[in-house]
């Protein structure tokens, strides 16, 4: 069993866990691919964190208008329905729960839910930007990453980089399978096709456990 | 977009049950959604927590009975919060008869304990009411020098507000001085009814203009009295 | 010499304090009647606390909006220039120290500047609403009162009743004169024709001395 | 209504001195008053302390300076307090070689903290950032047993602010995502200076529409070149 990452099957795995009316932050970089994957009829809001809700899909060339960019400064769209907001109203939906997903990218996660990935000292300090308060502050937090990143796995038995938030996990979202975090463990709800439990277990330095009903998705 | 259910005040009244906590918009009257107000108390649940700017006017001598009054006057409350209620006499007999329990909260408190819970704080250091009876009970924080009382964040299940206009996904604009606390009690409700005079297609609300956006709002409820 | 209540003096001589751009709260009752003596030429801005800047004249009968009140709920009208805006926006105002002043109503006020006027215990408790708002937040704060009420005065060494706020009251205008308060004691800047500080401190129960610069209005 | 006065970006930021604390809106560049940020730096004012959500794009490879960047290019600043400073390779190296101080706090956080100080709270309590370095140095409440960080508001001698359009009383509408820190920061300075792209006469805004009230801006600045 060799591992080949597949940044794809993240997105499209986390994709299948809103149904329609779901209000979302997608984070940047890989997270930002899971609207590119919707089920067909599942319509979601995108929360920008950046002040509005309802972001839509990157504009056409030359149809850019600067005054709607995404939290990475990028330009975007903004569908019909959709309201823009101050900063202090963005972060009061986030930290108010009114937020029933964040997802996020990964330096390291940890069995307990802890999330590093805003800063590796002495290296890159880019700052938390929002996802201290994405984190504490959506319903559920999904953390979207490759299982490897140049041959060292990203879950991990205790975070050695600076935390973004503490316990606050509760999925996490790899090319390899879905984990819940349960008392201090990695719990593996789903392994996808390619790999399988031994796998995972084998190549996972933390601690995983395998669900009573886990089993394969072929994604 | 999904839209949101619009429903009869009668018929989205009806989850609210005896011993619910509501926040109801309004200032003296002005921005209260009057059809679900009338509605609630022709339904006669009882026991209810009101948290309301003030408790309007009731005036029998005038014949006036504006805003939350009339649920007031039938006795819907088994405790009241508010900042003000020396316009309606009969919230001041129910309470120095003992028959209802009132909290006096001022106003910016008011508004901002209902803020805090909305968007997620544990509380906020305000200077307002040091050294009166409404420090009474609360933690005292100096910072800089200066105290600050710890004011904690007021949640409901219900909020039942008043707007001019909302989408069918539920965004808001509010009219004038009718906006007042509607806004901030959107935010802090697990179910949010809004009362609009208009209800007009998503997309034909300028996202500039929106001043509740759509995500706090669970049901729609036409005036269709345009009643004030 | 007599004491005859009139209120008129009171609300023309704090219409005095005010300059062009100042922003300003009247409470109810006869703090409004400052607006009506405003010097010629001098072009403030009226808070109202439910929610705008820019509170106009009491609209013509036929012509009420319903939408628009002041903090008492009664019908007014908002100056071009005006804007609305929520109870936490407007009370971010009051406290933030962006009003210029704040007129208040009286109970009791006493020589270290506190303030009575929102509670009768056992037999008036109307609530202090915005009150104790506006006395922490604006920059200065204006007691206007009768200087009697029923033979009683206003002025006092210690409140009795509840305080509205603490030691926060720095101008007292009566129908007989204008207050500082300074120090603990009531400071007598200015007295109204018809009365003389004689009369002024053997008729008011609290501390009350003359400035050095004190003189006679004709008010 | 008094007029607010209308002067040029190099004429208004003349009151900014070295050592001045100032707010600039914006998130990555999109609501940044450029010709504000241009004039300051053309000035030469240094040793300022910038609060600002980011330290924008500085890209020299790819060509790229927008929002505040080119102010910390010209090292005008002694501290940083933002919430991202990933995009501006230069903001790191002047960080990471103890040229400029740099602080970094929770965007939430960060923009509450700025609301705090213009609404007159003496702080607030957040769950943002309990149990990560955040906390250090920080007084930790516990609230109905969640633990909170209690931080505190952030005051700046000036703002400088991007509108879409004011009146000539000062009232400010802002344009979609570029309103983002504006707002917000607009009550918390000393002094507010707005960059809009369009005036119009007193009573030409709908008050409903009003985002920031006229009473917290003190000089309008127009954007001759609609630059964004």
């Amino acid at each position: 069993m060799e591992y080949t990452p597949d940044k794809s099957k993240i997105a499209k795995r986390i994709a299948r866990f809103f149904k329609s009316g779901d209000i979302v932050n997608l984070g940047i970089g890989l997270p930002t691919e899971v609207a590119n994957y919707l089920p067909e009829g599942v319509v979601i809001t995108l929360h920008s964190e950046n002040g509005f809700v309802g972001l839509g899909p990157v504009p056409k060339e030359g149809e850019e208008d600067y005054d709607i960019v995404n939290a990475g400064g990028m330009p975007v769209t903004i569908l019909p329905g959709g309201a823009f907001f101050d900063s202090c109203t963005s972060f009061g939906i986030i930290r108010g729960g009114h937020l029933d997903y964040t997802v996020l990218g990964v330096l390291e996660v940890d069995q307990e839910g802890n999330l590093a990935n805003y800063k590796v000292p002495g290296k890159l300090i880019p700052g938390m930007g929002g996802a201290m308060d994405l984190t504490v502050g959506a319903k559920k937090v999904i953390a979207a990453t490759l299982h490897f990143d140049k041959g060292n796995c990203k879950l991990v038995k205790k975070c050695s980089l600076p935390l973004t938030a503490k316990g606050e996990v509760d999925y996490v979202v790899t090319d390899c399978g879905f984990f819940t975090v349960e008392n201090g463990k990695f719990v593996l709800q789903e392994y996808f096709k390619g790999y399988d439990p031994d796998f995972i277990i084998k190549n996972t330095p933390a601690d995983v456990i395998i669900a009573p009903n886990c089993k394969e998705i072929d994604i | 977009m999904i839209e949101k259910p619009i429903m009869k005040a009668e018929e989205a009244v009806k989850q609210i049950k005896d011993g619910s906590v509501i926040m109801v918009g309004g200032f003296m009257g002005c921005g209260t959604p009057l059809s679900l107000v009338n509605a609630l108390d022709k339904q006669g649940t009882k026991d209810l927590t009101l948290i309301c700017n003030d408790t309007a006017i009731y005036n029998p001598d005038k014949n006036l009975v504006t805003g939350v009054a009339p649920l007031v006057v039938d006795k819907r409350f088994k405790k009241i919060i508010a900042s003000h209620i020396g316009t309606n006499r009969e919230t001041g007999r129910q309470m120095n008869a003992g028959e209802t329990e009132v909290q006096l909260v001022p106003q910016g408190t008011l508004a901002e304990k209902i803020r805090a819970a909305g968007f997620g704080l544990g509380g906020f250091l305000t200077p307002t009411g040091v050294g009166t009876e409404v420090e009474n009970g609360k933690q005292i924080i100096e910072v800089n020098g200066k105290k600050y009382l710890l004011e904690l964040p007021l949640f409901a299940d219900f909020a039942l507000l008043k707007a001019k206009k909302a989408d069918k996904a539920g965004n808001l604009i509010y009219s004038k001085s009718a906006r007042n606390f509607n806004p901030i009690m959107a935010t802090a409700a697990k179910v949010v009814i809004a009362e609009v005079d208009e209800i007009v297609e998503i997309g034909e609300l300028d996202p500039d203009d929106i001043v509740t956006p759509f995500i706090f709002v669970s049901i729609l409820v036409l005036n269709e009295k345009k009643n004030k």
